[in-house]
């Protein structure tokens, strides 16, 4: 009794804070989609320009299994583009800090890369490899990655030269002084391209499910686009958006836990 | 020292364009070697050829979406960077801002585009909104992050020289973050150009996305590269700028 | 009988668009077994803003082809793809021009000065050629590239707006009113431009001749079925979108039927492809410098496959 | 290590001419180009006010600190009157910095602290921007060149650019940083580097001064012109200077009092008063009563040291 | 600085017991908990190998190094002979840090230098790996904790991290560390960063070691038990020690050599051969040998030093 009483007292000091602290999000939440209804209804906004939050929630309670399966499928497209176009970044960065040369040949076509708008190259991409989850992740690592090459670059080039001598006079090679220096002094500004490149790539997954497929949040709103079911593109933004804030808690708390020395150098 | 840099710079594009032959000649052999068709990939010399062909339609369409992207991408930049500065000042703010802008920004462009096209026409307007929003997210995550990285003892130090959070902002935190604010911005330069690009797409009167959707229809896959490729040397042009910015006051690294 | 499991093809059928009652015939012959009966294991993939079913077909990745209309299959040929027609879905041309009833707009001579919103894709070329047979020049009309929402008609910034019959006439219908519109129909003015294409690669056409007829005799008793009994029909569409608004999809059944059956098709049945159509469309792309010259009718359009199957057993 | 140095030299071998005092003299004559007022003044300076009676300027109770399970402060207790120049010593990691950073006002001590400045009882964050305070890591900003560090600062203040960079330039020369105005820390020796944030210190005018061991990585000679520098800073502007420093010698011939601080967690073991008369000369360290006062605070403060090894040991 | 205070207290009050050297000895003895083995051998420590004809274990002629306008470096000459520990001295910013950067390897120095490294001609880069190096700046990393910041040379080396991490812990009451293993940098006192940084280099077992400053933020008694501590590792382990200092007392209690240098740019003023026996104990800094040595090195720096205040005062 004494002993759950203790606990009771001196522990939930750092739980009521964190649930203190989740709970207020949630709770602004409610209250700015309240505003949004009031202001709605008292403006007499018309539902195609703006239609009332609980209609949108009433939208998606109607089918809730069309939007689970299609934001399970855009979650799967979705981590495997991220997580593909992530590595591939690193590795890129890597590859461009190592070989100056290769840099200065092949970074700009990388920039050059990403200005091509998917439109021009989906279709190859389901040529190639039909209308499976795995195109719709290709696009999505297409979308992702060079945000987190450009980070990691920098990440590499914030390290203090000095700190890289000392390596070097241990006899470090290349790769150890990589491991031990560049990556964790990158990580950082990487997680920043993380942030972003979690959003990029579920912008790529929707994106590459209107290159013709049957689940996806991307095709929900693509209905709804096409035959203005205005209520239906903002049921599936507020999806969307829902999953893209879960992707980016999820890299947030990553980093929260990996990059714990934060400003210190 | 300048010319040092001169010469790097030029040995830079010296380089950059050796790349981009290279990449052209593969190119054009494979589409050529494999007698590919213009429908999966047009040679280079005819993509060159479309790009004399509809050269004056393509400048002033590459005009017209080059100013939207621009101006677009100021916009978003200044938005982003105030916002970040604002999350920065009164932490408060920080668990309504940063959520929203998540949220705004995991939503592909393309979904607003109906609303923002409603709500601001199929002129420049809604293309330039479209841009600054996609922009001013990455400017947004990378300010924040260069202002968090800052070092605590500094920010120690200068406060017991008395600065307040104002002076801390404008001769720590900013300079701090100043390489990461650039390589967002670096990275947005593509960004803002493509997505002018997919919002024109959707409902435009001109510009590159314009022409690269009409094509599409007409399967005229010649004129899609050609207008690609103006696209490509917009955002390249874009992004070289911002570097040589970069290079020229992030010079302590 | 159903075929054998070893016998079974694999095939693909790529549609233009999403999942939606414009295609029920296909949903409803792949539900039923129709195409498992002739041999055939079909996947229907379905379409997107961004696909071109034209070039899925010509590369292989699709053996059948729902494809935008006759102005894509020309424009494809044009460019040089091997593609050919073997049915015309949509007899007629399947969008018209809308105007309220109470606006400045009454007839097609109306036109002139006002703003209009079309799609740049074949329909501005209906247009002006609507236009040029009442004598106005196209240039006199304020004609603008029509995006995705139909608000700005239903506000009146636009004058006369573009729409599909089973589509966006549905929405404006529910948003302006039936009554209080005015429709302007391309072939009161003389002007054809038949759409929804089935097509398949010249490769598949010359190899495959039997793949593709007993394909068309599957889709065709789909279609049948599909018209006999739309709420089935709707049904087994409503469970792959479930999303979908099922009374768009209702009117929608009910519009497709319409434009299938019209024309050349009320005595030939469906997928007929009436030559004539066809030809004067030829004809519109031509003169608006679309195609670079006309195309050869008879290598675009083989109507030897549908043929074999008889003008009774295609009739409603 | 430089009054060690002085000490030596004068008492083993009084033909040692050279020695860094004589070197001084030399300095302030012989070059002409060099601003070195401060020499000739330094004779002349009267002893420090150290009235008893006089209100403390700053005073702390009972302060704490803990990091985690680390208790860095434990029950401190000092007073600081004005115009005194106190030294601090103690073993490593004792918590001399720690003291120092609640003094800038930039750490809270634990609740139950007393902090009193000018009598009036206070929150350690009171004190932002009253002290001038020098840390022991230089922390000069990479992308500020010599000058402009120097400056930063004035700069907080309010001073305008131009009239602070022209301050700092003058200063420059007897900072032994002339012709490097414009270089960046990234290309100074750690001995400049020092030296400016030294400068920074210095030309943050306050009536408290914080310097964390400014003069670890200085050559003799300049140390003891630092040193020189200071007294004369100190007298002519009547600041209250409080000092770290690992130099026993240092801290006894700069200082009014020396604190001798504990092992962690600190606390103040001795508060030595230095009644040696001023101006102190060079030879001071011969005396008897200097090297009394040494051994005291030797004694004390390896005392320490050695309980500082003995508690990591277990 | 601890031997400028031994001295003082040795001669000029024979009564103080309690001096840094008793304290050693005390603590060799009275604290079972710190394994001081050190101390026990001391004393029984041989004088080390000197011998004039021996092939220089490294040698420089000719060496320069300009950074942009600043010439750090010119002509300078040196020659290390296996075994020997060489002190450095000399005017803040003159070149020594640049000097060891050469000799680790970081740096190449100017075209036209000779570098033999046991009489082969090498290359700067060649000795990246054969020499253990600790730079003036501590040059911790942020997300390492003490252990594995003090493992990093011996990880690099391919040791498994347990067997590393195991030796490394085993020295951490050595060096007054036991029980802050894993803390983060950000979390140490100056004085334990430098310490941390130490063990690093000492884990990483080379030939010839570079010391750049190594006792700078570290108080008296730490200070000698750190000497101590390298010399016995010096002596048991034949390795050849480089050690840059600012104090003169220090670089001749420590030295074979000591070697002066003159202002910026940096060349070799002064080799000075410090022929004291070995052992040499604390009081050996109050001999009259020691005392001219001390003269002499002294005159030697303060000239340069003066010089680098003249050169910068233009
Ligand atoms: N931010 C911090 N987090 C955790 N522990 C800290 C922190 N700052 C200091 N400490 C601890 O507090 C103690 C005192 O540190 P402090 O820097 O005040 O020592 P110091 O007396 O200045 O030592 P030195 O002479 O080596 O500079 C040390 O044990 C240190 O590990
Ligand atoms: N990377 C660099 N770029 C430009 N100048 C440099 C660089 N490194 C050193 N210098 C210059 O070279 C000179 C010698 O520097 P060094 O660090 O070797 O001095 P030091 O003798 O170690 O001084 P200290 O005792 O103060 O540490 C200095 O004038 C310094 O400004
Ligand atoms: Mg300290
Ligand atoms: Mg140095």
């Amino acid at each position: 009794m004494t002993g759950v009483s203790t606990s009771a007292a001196t522990l939930p000091v750092a739980s009521t804070g964190r649930v203190h602290a989740a709970v207020k999000p949630v709770l602004w939440l409610a209250l700015g989609l309240l505003a949004i209804e009031v202001l709605v209804m008292a403006l007499e906004i018309r539902p195609y320009y703006l239609p009332r939050p609980s209609a949108i929630a009433a939208n998606i309670m109607a089918t809730p299994g069309a939007y689970l399966a299609g934001l399970w499928r855009t979650f799967l497209e979705t981590a495997l583009g991220f997580v593909a176009g992530s590595l591939f970044g690193v590795l890129m960065a890597v590859i461009f800090h190592r070989w100056v040369t290769l840099r200065e040949l092949f970074f700009p076509l990388f920039v050059v890369s990403q200005t091509i708008p998917v439109i021009a190259f989906g279709a190859v991409v389901v040529l190639w490899f039909g209308n499976t989850l795995f195109a719709k992740a290709v696009i999505s690592f297409y979308i992702s990655f060079l945000p987190v090459t450009v980070n990691t670059l920098l990440g590499f080039s914030s390290v203090d030269p000095r700190q890289v001598q000392l390596m070097r006079s241990f006899g470090a090679n290349d790769v150890q002084i990589l491991r031990r220096l560049y990556l964790p002094a990158a990580l950082p500004q990487l997680f920043v391209a993380l942030k972003l490149a979690s959003s990029l790539a579920l912008v790529g997954a929707i994106v590459g499910e209107w290159f013709g497929d049957t689940t996806g949040l991307g095709v929900l709103l693509l209905q709804a686009m096409y035959n203005e079911n205005v209520v239906g593109i903002w049921a599936t933004i507020v999806v969307s958006a829902c999953l893209g804030m879960g992707l980016y808690s999820l890299v947030s708390l990553a980093e929260r836990k990996i990059v714990f020395w934060g400003g210190e150098q | 020292m300048s010319a040092y840099m001169q010469s790097d710079s030029a040995r830079q594009i010296g380089r950059g364009l050796a790349g981009a032959l290279l990449v052209a000649a593969i190119w054009e052999l494979s589409a050529r070697g494999l007698n590919l068709p213009a429908y999966v990939l047009p040679s280079v010399t005819s993509i060159l050829g479309g790009l004399v062909n509809d050269a004056a339609s393509l400048a002033k369409a590459a005009r017209y979406t080059a100013a939207e992207s621009f101006a677009g991408y100021v916009i978003g930049c200044l938005v982003g960077m105030a916002a970040a500065v604002l999350v920065t000042m009164i932490p408060a703010a920080r668990s309504v801002v940063l959520p929203l802008a998540t949220a705004i920004n995991s939503v592909p462009v393309v979904a607003y585009s109906p609303l923002v096209l409603l709500w601001f026409g199929m002129g420049m307007a809604s293309k330039i909104v479209m841009v600054a929003v996609a922009v001013s997210f990455t400017i947004f995550l990378s300010t924040i992050a260069g202002l968090d990285r800052v070092d605590r003892k500094s920010v120690d130090l200068i406060r017991s020289f008395g600065a307040g959070r104002l002076a801390v902002l404008w001769r720590l935190r900013l300079p701090t973050a100043l390489p990461l604010i650039i390589a967002g911005m670096r990275v947005s330069t593509v960004r803002s150009v493509i997505v002018a690009i997919v919002t024109e797409m959707l409902g435009a009167y001109d510009g590159l996305g314009w022409i690269i959707y009409q094509a599409v229809l007409q399967i005229d896959f010649v004129k899609v590269w050609a207008a690609i490729i103006v696209a490509s040397s917009i955002s390249l042009t874009f992004f070289g700028a911002i570097s040589f910015i970069e290079r020229r006051y992030v010079f302590w690294r | 009988a159903p075929a054998a499991a070893q016998d079974m093809v694999d095939a693909s059928l790529r549609l233009k668009w999403l999942t939606q009652a414009q295609f029920a015939g296909f949903y409803v012959a792949l539900e039923k077994g129709y195409y498992k009966e002739e041999g055939i294991n079909l996947t229907i993939n379905p379409g997107g803003p961004n696909l071109l079913t034209e070039n899925l077909v010509a590369t292989g990745a699709d053996t059948f082809g729902l494809s935008g209309g006759t102005d894509s299959v020309f424009a494809a040929r044009d460019k040089g793809m091997p593609i050919v027609c073997i049915g015309v879905s949509h007899q007629v041309t399947p969008f018209v021009f809308v105007s309220h009833k109470d606006g400045p707009v009454q007839t097609v001579a109306d036109f002139k000065g006002k703003k209009i919103t079309t799609w740049f894709t074949g329909a501005n070329h209906v247009l002006s050629a609507m236009l040029s047979k009442v004598g106005v020049d196209p240039k006199e009309a304020d004609i603008q590239p029509q995006q995705v929402s139909v608000t700005p008609f239903v506000d009146r910034q636009v004058d006369v707006v573009t729409a599909t019959r089973y589509n966006e006439l549905y929405v404006i219908n529910q948003r302006v009113g039936k009554d209080k519109l005015d429709l302007f129909v391309p072939e009161d003015s003389g002007v054809s431009f038949p759409r929804d294409t089935l097509i398949v690669s010249e490769q598949t056409a010359a190899e495959k001749p039997e793949l593709i007829e007993k394909f068309l005799r599957a889709s065709v008793k789909g279609w049948k079925d599909a018209f006999a009994n739309e709420k089935e029909a709707i049904d087994i569409i409503m469970k792959i979108s479930p999303t979908l608004d099922r009374a768009q999809q209702e009117f929608m059944l009910t519009e497709v039927k319409t434009l299938m059956t019209a024309g050349k098709a009320s005595t030939d049945g469906l997928f007929t492809i009436d030559k004539t159509a066809v030809g004067s469309a030829n004809d519109l792309l031509a003169q608006y410098g679309v195609i670079s010259k006309p195309v050869d009718l008879d290598a675009a359009f083989n109507a030897s496959f549908i043929d074999t199957i008889p003008a009774e057993e295609r009739r409603l | 290590m430089t009054q060690g140095t002085m000490a030596l030299s004068d008492e083993g071998s009084r033909g040692a001419a050279a020695d860094a005092t004589g070197l001084i003299d030399r300095l302030g004559f012989s070059s002409g180009k060099v601003t070195m007022s401060t020499n000739v003044k330094l004779e002349a300076v009267e002893p420090a006010v150290t009235g008893e009676g006089e209100k403390p300027l700053i005073e702390l109770r009972n302060v704490s600190k803990t990091f985690g399970a680390v208790k860095a402060l434990s029950d401190l207790e000092v007073s600081i009157r004005p115009g005194e120049l106190v030294t601090v010593v103690g073993p490593s990691g004792c918590g001399k910095s720690t003291l120092f950073n609640i003094l800038a006002g930039l750490e809270e001590p634990d609740p139950g602290n007393v902090l009193r400045l000018k009598g009036v009882s206070s929150t350690a964050s009171d004190l932002l921007g009253k002290v001038s305070f020098m840390p022991q890591r230089d922390l000069l900003l990479p992308w500020r060149n010599v000058i402009d560090n120097a400056i930063l600062a004035l700069e907080i203040e309010g001073m305008p650019r131009s009239e602070a960079r022209r301050q700092a330039m003058e200063m420059l020369p007897e900072f032994g940083l002339a012709g490097f105005e414009a270089q960046y820390p990234n290309q100074l020796s750690g001995g400049m580097r020092q030296r400016v944030a030294l400068m920074r210190t210095f030309l943050f005018k306050r009536d408290l001064m914080l310097l964390d061991e400014p003069f670890g990585a200085l050559d003799a000679l300049t140390r003891t012109m630092m040193q020189r520098w200071l007294l004369d800073v100190w007298q002519k502007h009547k600041r209250t200077v409080l000092f770290i420093t690992h130099d026993v010698d240092e801290a006894i011939f700069l200082g009014d009092r020396v604190l001798v601080m504990t092992a962690r967690p600190g606390r103040i073991k001795l508060e030595q008063v230095v009644d040696l008369p001023r101006p102190r000369k060079a030879d001071i360290v011969t005396s008897p009563e200097f090297i009394a006062l040494k051994k005291t605070l030797l004694e004390a403060i390896e005392e320490e040291s050695m309980k500082s090894f003995q508690v990591s040991g277990h």
